[in-house]
């Protein structure tokens, strides 16, 4: 192992001397040769694969892994979200699991040496409806007991924080309070995934993009062609040629029912496009993050000075990422409802990514009845925040061949048991 | 220009309404009748076919003739004189009007003289009948009478450019 | 945005509809197994393809109906009122 | 105004209306018809701004709206296009990006430290101290480009429109016009869309002969009835043709959106000029032909004064003639097809000063301009599915095949000259307006109201256009020398080589990395040059690398219009003005504004259970449901049993989803054989209306039930206190109210205060003897009145929402959605007796029966505080005593007014639920506090006395 020499080290001194000496870096990740035996096949560039790639080579010491993504390194959510990050989530099992990651996240750019542009802003969650303002006050009392910074504010304290919100009673919808979460914030999206691909590049992993998988190698399952539950993963078929390993993750978003089909897997998934938009550029003026659950929006300014706009997922389910026109009006009428004094800046791009969405908006994790074949799905709108831990937890899963506590809650074998995760208790925008 | 009317605005303007369910094959589809989406003036009662199922009396004679109709068979009526109000638009940018606020196509081919559909207008589901006044285009409109008060703003804002 | 064709409105903004999902049978609650019941109620075929759907036509006729689309293209098939079997490609609306 | 040229030049000024405006506060003066840009270069002033790394000066280049170099604040307004936005009287108009000023600018020290800010630098340090790390990003955000978000900014009118054209054509140079008129001229309705201010295109600035063909197609659109939207732009097309306008023309709106649904779509957008890549190309002075032209031939503005132009095109030598009308003196034409080149431009920090040619000379000038080719804007065709392929010969992309509502004619697919391209436009108007006319057939007959169609469908026209030629173009991309790519994102190609040798080498990868095409012209100018660079790095092709997809919207939007006039409808009942003029509190509930209280709640609750309250309860969802089937309908629904409702009574009923989930609640009421009315949450009577129609509609066809949403029609007033029985008897003559004619859970129908046809059920959600009376809401005002009237000697008040949740918490009734939650199965409410699991099927039944089996749920408690003075929050957590081990939660809370104590609801575990258990209730302030389980949910008179009697 370690047959690659690790990465030119990324510092601000060595950015000096390549700039004195004109000296170019060297390329981030190999253009590797395609194998047709790995230990280890993750289907899925994105930060959840890579980040499982990443932990099981450098947690567990397995690094004969292929990652394979049909496209380019981070072309599916990881690239399309809005890069939120934040642990106040309602239910234990969610406070717990969230906040890992936003421990990995934190100290990340050190980890991965590479700046990831943690931008640990404060995340302002806005209550309308005294029924808003109880939720807000459930999740941040359940935040409180598990040791996350999270409090519910008055209108006088979020003016403060943010003084571009109007927080005058007499709108058609008053902001009544907030949840005020202040470890969270942004992070360089693009950032993460490069972090990581660069991180397993260096133990060793394979990255082939524009590898497509095309079927997933089953034997000696109950189901057609000896899929299916009780069966055993033996490889994937990909664009390139046939892969043979007998443990194959799907890691994918968008695409994870279509895969998990592949393998004779039924999921309780339908995928959503969710939208996003942003501005022109202005001056910096909006400091922190700011979610709306009954206005379905969410918007924070990056350094660059464009504000980043969400909205929840589109109701049809559908593959199409062309966007809607009608996404950028309601989110325009909610934005300006919030921030009445930004009517004349501009919308420059609006595009769409697709969301796995569970019944329970929690993931679903682990083994699956097809031996070998697990999955990191179901993401919804929070596979971002939640790259880190699941990475490390999967890999520890694949590695250890159990799974483990903190993704115990979210097994496939849940919907069958009628066990679903609390998130759905309190269902508003997931940002 | 364009003239808008809240129809029930005092109790004695306002405008009796009935709705009819009657099934296929019914004594009382057979009587009222008509194509789905269209209306037609009877006396003092405008009759429209809402749905395929639902007719809306509308009028004077209303109560009446919704009195007077044999519900045999799978048939009923509910006097909807509260549950909806009418609003009525008048005038050469009525069309314009409601185009600013609802997405269908209210132009003479698709919605002529005497048409009726349902459409989203300003956020509101309306009932809306094409009932031109003395060859000059006019829409009836239909909807929740708890709405009036934000609508008649919201109509009254779009029709101020006209 | 879409244009759907309620089987009695005709083409509709999809705005003007609410869509319920993937359409799918639901078992005897007297005789089913929770296995069959969850089946019902969690999980999706979710195809990338044609999926046979439900909508209801909520600001126009008021009927529920079954259409079948592509989850990918967009593409719509003619629909169908309840207790009629689904047709061939209607004629392009568009 | 000293660089202004003498009239002929400048077309679209008028010069006997002198405009006045400031720039960075010096006053200065400008013509009717100037845009920002141009009446600045009249005045001399060529420095529009810096960039926004390196700070560099940065001047005219495209002298249009994709202008990269010339966004500027006006007033408050950031980001304004100053080369496409007029010029108008008063006008502040200030560089962005400059500091402190546009010509001593600190941050141009950027610039030295140029090779050490390589893309993507950020990414490769400040990782340490981590820190640092957020004073370093204090500092990056301070380098935001951008203009300026005054936040008192006022929310001006905006507007929209929804449009059903047969044809829209985006794009008004010749082929857009032709078409346009094309199509009028075969009975189509048309818009013509065009970005400029006016209708022409590149005739615009061309030959007298094209300026004033220009004149003629314009003037022929309008005869023929095509409606002509200038300044404005067709931003999106999204599915099934539904295409976005923003129109910024429009008179008293500062921008308005339309939503056109087009039957065809023709693309007519022209082409868009390339810069070329070359060391120096930022500097001012250096500008596209289309630049030159335009600010000679349209606006009378001299660019320079001597000149080199580089020309591969018919644009460049077009720039040569309009420099010499100008008096602009040319110092070289360098012929790009007779192999000449430019390799390098210098000059002081604000101008270019010499331009350095490929066979090694150097020229001196202040101006050069470039014609190095086109970019196919096919933003909207992309949009529309089609993925644009690459032409070397011709140099550009080029669309691959839209769908066939969708056309492309002019510069976009082709080249020609004016009657050319006139005649292609001209073809393809008429193949729209022929697959439109087919189109507008089908839908019409397909809809049930529209108008019978007029004979048979026509035929679907073929495409048999004679295509455009595609004149050969030399490659001409970047120079032997490294120069700027993306001058919004200050990105260089040197910069795209870096990237490519790190691996961030295909167009999405390094696009990503470098920002390169991310900024405002969203890569209208830079795309392809970026795709250029990037195929060089690989060597590879233009045509291997690909391109990358253009998003909608086309051009930016402004919110404001986006969003138009803010419509969020409200609801009120009639009652509503009532409840203001005496002095109630509105809240928001959903739609609904309702009133909250009257001043003081707990006053409210003591007037009703001390003697009678009335309080307007419409927003209660009501459904009339009418047929044979009702209680089969009824049965399915509910928990619990219907088939043996008599004629006259009432009974509650709780629903499920098919998870078993709590859905809703409410009272039903038989009023006659085949005749009910039902009752359900005021946020759930739309949602529970849509799911009985499905039932209805798709699982049980058979079943005969007319189902009508009546909530509105009758205004719903519960009477409730001690006294009610005594105040409603004084209003009505033929409602015996005797508890033994009419006992509790019982309907009854007659005339109250003189309205007949009111509606009376004893219910009782306050816990009070109460009438719960429903009359046509036009007569409601004053039945409220009498109300009131009849009642002042027993004391009558009306009470809020506020009183009623206070009540209704000291009866233990739950509130669906605040006690229980998007996981409460129906057993949490503890009404077993109400879950009837012989029925044959109910909704949610199968999970409801499993989970009563397992017995592994939560319940709904009622617990008070040991100490009564305490009131635990909403949301509060129940813990295992001395652990942090959540075991419940606290879904309700209040002060009883009635019992002077704090009660609650809960949700606790079973082994939490016991009459007696003591529980440990963490507050919001961390202090813990105790509290016990009750017997019942309710607080106050369990057994019912009162409300029975």
């Amino acid at each position: 192992m370690g047959k690659n020499k690790p990465p030119a080290k990324y510092s601000a001194a060595g950015l000096l001397w390549r700039g004195l000496r004109k000296q170019s870096w060297p390329r981030v990740w190999r253009e590797p040769e395609f194998k047709s035996t790995y230990d280890v096949v993750i289907i899925g560039g994105g930060v959840h694969g890579l980040a499982t790639a990443y932990y099981l080579a450098s947690n567990h010491g397995i690094t004969n892994i292929a990652v394979v993504d049909k496209q380019y390194l981070g072309s599916g959510g990881s690239g399309r979200n809005t890069a939120i990050v934040r642990s106040n989530y309602l239910t234990p099992e969610g406070v717990a699991f969230y906040d890992r990651s936003l421990d990995l996240y934190n100290s990340m750019s050190n980890d991965l040496n590479l700046n990831v542009m943690f931008s640990e802003r404060g995340h302002l969650t806005l209550a309308h409806t005294d029924s808003a303002l109880r939720t807000m006050n459930w999740r941040a009392e359940v935040n409180k007991l598990q040791g996350i910074n999270s409090s519910v504010i008055t209108p006088a304290e979020i003016k403060k924080l943010t003084p571009s919100l109007d927080v005058s009673a007499d709108t058609r919808y008053p902001i009544l309070g907030a949840l005020y979460h202040p470890p969270g914030g942004t992070i360089r999206h693009d950032a993460v995934v490069w972090g990581y691909a660069r991180g397993a590049d260096a133990y060793g992993v394979d990255l082939h993009q524009k590898t497509e998988v095309l079927d997933i190698l089953v034997e000696g399952g109950s189901g057609p062609e000896g899929k299916g539950p009780s069966g055993k993963v033996t490889g994937v078929r990909t664009s390139k040629g046939d892969i043979h390993a007998p443990v194959v993750v799907n890691c994918t978003a968008g695409w994870a029912s279509q895969l998990s089909n592949m393998a004779g897997v039924t999921l309780p998934i339908t995928t959503h496009p969710l939208q996003a938009a942003v501005t022109e550029p202005v001056k910096t003026f909006l400091p922190t993050v700011v979610v709306s659950g009954s206005l379905h929006v969410y918007v924070s300014q990056t350094d660059r000075g464009e504000l980043v706009f969400g909205a929840s997922v589109d109701p049809v389910a559908t593959y199409n990422m062309s966007g809607t026109l009608e996404f950028t009006e309601e989110l325009a009428g909610h934005v300006l409802e919030l921030m009445p004094g930004i009517s004349k800046m501009r919308l420059l791009r609006q595009w769409a990514g697709l969301c796995d969405m569970t019944p329970d908006y929690s993931p679903v994790m682990g083994p699956t009845p097809v031996d070998g074949f697990y999955v990191d799905v179901g993401w919804g709108t929070y596979g971002f925040k939640a790259g880190p831990v699941s990475g490390e937890q999967m890999a520890a899963c694949v590695a250890n061949g159990t799974t483990p506590e903190l993704i115990k809650p979210f097994e496939l074998s849940r919907f069958t048991e009628g066990t679903l995760v609390g998130e759905k208790g309190a269902a508003a925008v997931g940002h | 220009m364009v003239e808008i009317t809240h129809l029930d605005a005092s109790p004695d303007t306002r405008v009796p309404k009935a709705s009819v369910r009657a099934a296929d094959g019914t004594a009382a589809a057979a009587t009222l009748g008509l194509n789905f989406g269209s209306a037609e003036q009877r006396g003092e009662t405008l009759v429209v076919r809402i749905r395929p199922d639902e007719w809306y009396l509308l009028g004077d004679g209303a109560p009446a003739m919704a009195a007077g109709l044999d519900l045999s068979g799978f048939a009923s009526t509910v006097d909807i004189s509260h549950s909806r109000t009418a609003v009525r638009i008048t005038g050469d940018c009525a069309a314009d009007t409601l185009s600013k606020l609802g997405s269908a196509d209210f132009s003479d081919h698709m919605t002529p003289n005497g048409a009726a559909l349902g459409n989203g207008i300003a956020g509101v589901t309306c009932d809306i009948v094409r009932d031109d006044q003395r060859g000059v285009r006019s829409y009836l409109l239909l909807l929740d009478g708890s709405f009036i008060t934000y609508f008649l703003g919201a109509l009254h804002d779009a029709a101020s450019e006209f | 945005m879409l244009l759907v064709p309620c089987p009695n409105c005709g083409p509709m903004n999809a705005a003007d509809l609410s869509y319920n999902g993937e359409s799918h049978r639901r078992p005897d609650p007297k005789t089913c197994t929770p296995e069959e019941w969850r089946t019902y109620l969690y999980l999706r075929e979710n195809p990338s393809g044609w999926l046979l759907e439900n909508w209801y036509c909520s600001s126009g006729c008021r009927r529920h109906f079954k259409i079948e689309r592509h989850t990918l293209t967009g593409e719509l098939r003619a629909p169908v009122l309840p207790g009629r079997k689904p047709g061939a490609t209607q004629g392009d609306m568009k | 105004m000293s660089h202004r040229l003498p009239a002929p030049l400048g077309d679209v000024i008028d010069r006997s209306s002198v405009i006045s405006f400031t720039w960075n506060g010096k006053k200065l003066q400008g013509f009717e018809g100037d845009t920002i840009a141009s009446a600045l270069l009249a005045n001399g002033e060529h420095i529009l701004g810096r960039s926004m790394k390196y700070h560099r000066p940065r001047g005219v280049l495209t002298a249009d709206f994709w202008d990269p170099n010339t966004t500027v604040q006006v007033d408050d307004e950031p980001n304004v296009r100053a080369s496409h936005r007029k010029l108008a009287d008063g006008m502040a108009v200030s560089a962005q990006n400059v500091w402190p000023s546009l010509k001593f600018d600190v941050k141009a020290a950027n610039g030295l430290v140029g090779r050490f800010l390589t893309a993507g630098f950020y990414y490769k340090t400040f990782m340490k101290p981590a820190k640092l790390w957020p004073a370093y990003e204090h500092v990056l955000a301070k380098f935001a480009p951008g203009g300026s978000v005054d936040l008192d900014t006022p929310h001006g009118r905006y507007d929209k429109r929804h449009a059903h054209p047969d044809v829209v054509v985006a794009g008004g140079g010749p082929s857009g016009m032709a078409a346009a008129l094309a199509a009028a001229e075969a009975g189509s309705s048309v818009m013509l869309v065009e970005h400029e201010h006016q209708l022409g295109g590149h005739l615009l600035w061309g030959s007298n002969d094209d300026r004033a063909a220009a004149n003629e197609l314009a003037a022929a659109c309008a005869a023929a009835g095509v409606e002509i939207l200038t300044n404005s732009t067709v931003a999106g097309r999204y599915e099934d043709n539904w295409i976005s306008i923003s129109q910024r023309s429009h008179p008293g709106v500062i921008e308005r959106l339309i939503k056109a649904r087009g039957k065809t779509l023709v693309g007519a957008a022209g082409t868009i000029e390339r810069p070329y890549v070359f060391q120096g190309n930022d500097l001012p002075g250096v500008m596209t032909s289309g630049a030159a032209q335009r600010l000679i031939r349209m606006y009378g503005v001299k660019p320079g004064t001597r000149a080199v132009v580089f020309t591969a095109n018919e644009s460049g030598d077009s720039a040569v003639e309009a420099l010499q009308s100008a008096g602009i003196s040319i110092a070289r034409v360098v012929d790009a097809r007779a192999g000449e080149g430019i390799t390098s431009a210098s000059g002081s920090k604000s101008r270019v000063k010499r331009v350095t040619l490929s066979d090694g000379t150097t020229v001196e000038c202040d101006l050069l301009v470039t014609a190095v080719g086109w970019t196919t804007p096919t933003s909207l065709l992309n949009m529309a599915g089609d993925r644009p392929v690459y032409d070397a010969d011709a140099a550009r992309f080029f669309p691959a095949g839209p769908p066939d509502n969708v056309l492309a004619t002019g510069g976009m697919i082709g080249d020609g000259s004016r009657d050319e391209l006139i005649a292609h436009g001209r073809a393809t108007g008429e193949l729209a307006a022929g697959r439109a006319a087919v189109v507008r057939h089908r839908l019409q007959a397909a809809t049930a109201r529209a108008a019978a169609v007029d004979g048979p469908e026509p035929d679907y026209p073929a495409d048999e256009r004679t295509p455009l030629d595609r004149a050969q173009h030399p490659e001409l991309y970047r120079s032997t020398t490294h120069g700027i790519v993306d001058y919004s994102e200050d990105v260089s190609s040197k910069d795209l080589f870096s990237a490519a040798g790190e691996g961030f080498d295909s167009v999405e990868l390094i696009k990503r990395f470098t920002t390169a095409t991310m900024g405002p012209s969203q890569g209208k100018l830079e795309t392809v040059n970026t795709v250029a660079v990037l195929a060089e790095a690989r060597n590879e092709t233009i045509a291997e690398v690909g391109t990358t997809v253009w998003r909608p919207p086309y051009a930016p939007i402004s919110l404001g219009a986006l969003a138009g006039r803010i419509n969020e409808p409200t609801r009120v009942s009639v009652l509503q003005p009532w409840h203001e003029a005496n002095g109630a509190t509105p809240i928001l509930a959903g739609q609904w504004v309702r009133p909250e209280h009257y001043g003081d709640p707990a006053a409210e609750v003591r007037n009703t259970r001390t003697n009678v309250g009335i309080i307007d309860v419409t927003p209660l969802g009501k459904l009339d449901l009418q047929g044979p089937d009702v209680p089969k309908l009824l049965n399915l629904l509910y928990t619990n049993k219907w088939m043996a409702l008599p004629i006259g009574g009432v009974r509650y009923g709780l629903m499920c989803a098919e998870d078993g989930v709590v859905l809703d609640d409410g009272v039903t009421a038989r009023l006659g054989e085949e005749h009910y009315l039902m009752t359900t949450t005021s946020s759930g009577a739309a949602k529970i209306w849509n799911w009985i129609e499905m039932w209805l509609q798709t699982e049980h066809p058979d079943w005969q039930v007319h189902v009508t949403p009546v909530t509105t029609g009758l205004t719903s007033i519960n009477i409730a206190g001690p006294n009610s029985r005594e105040l409603l008897g004084r209003l009505t003559t033929d409602i015996d109210l005797d508890p033994t004619a009419f006992p509790y859970m019982n309907v009854r129908r007659g005339t109250i205060a003189g309205v007949q046809n009111c509606i009376a059920w004893r219910i009782g959600f306050t816990g009070e003897l109460s009438y719960e009376i429903h009359v046509p809401s036009g007569h409601a005002v004053h039945v409220w009145e009498q109300l009131l009237d009849q009642g002042a000697d027993l004391g009558v008040k009306a009470f809020g929402l506020e009183a009623q949740r206070i009540m209704r918490l000291e009866k233990g009734h739950f509130i669906v959605g605040q006690d229980t939650d998007g996981l409460s199965k129906a057993p949490v409410t503890g009404l077993n007796p109400l879950l009837k699991l012989d029925k044959d099927d109910w909704a949610g039944m199968p999970e409801v029966a499993w989970t009563m089996e397992s017995g592994d749920h939560p319940v709904i408690v009622a617990c008070q505080p040991d100490n009564g003075s305490v009131v635990p929050e909403e949301a509060a957590q129940i813990l295992r005593a001395g652990t942090t081990e959540i075991v419940g939660r606290i879904t309700s809370s209040r002060m009883s007014p009635t019992l002077n104590r704090s009660i609650c609801l809960a949700q606790v575990t079973k082994e939490f639920a016991a009459p007696g258990t003591s529980l440990e209730v963490l507050l919001v302030s961390g202090e813990r506090i105790t509290a016990t389980v009750q017997e019942h949910h309710a607080h106050f008179d369990p057994e019912g006395a009162r409300l029975r009697g």
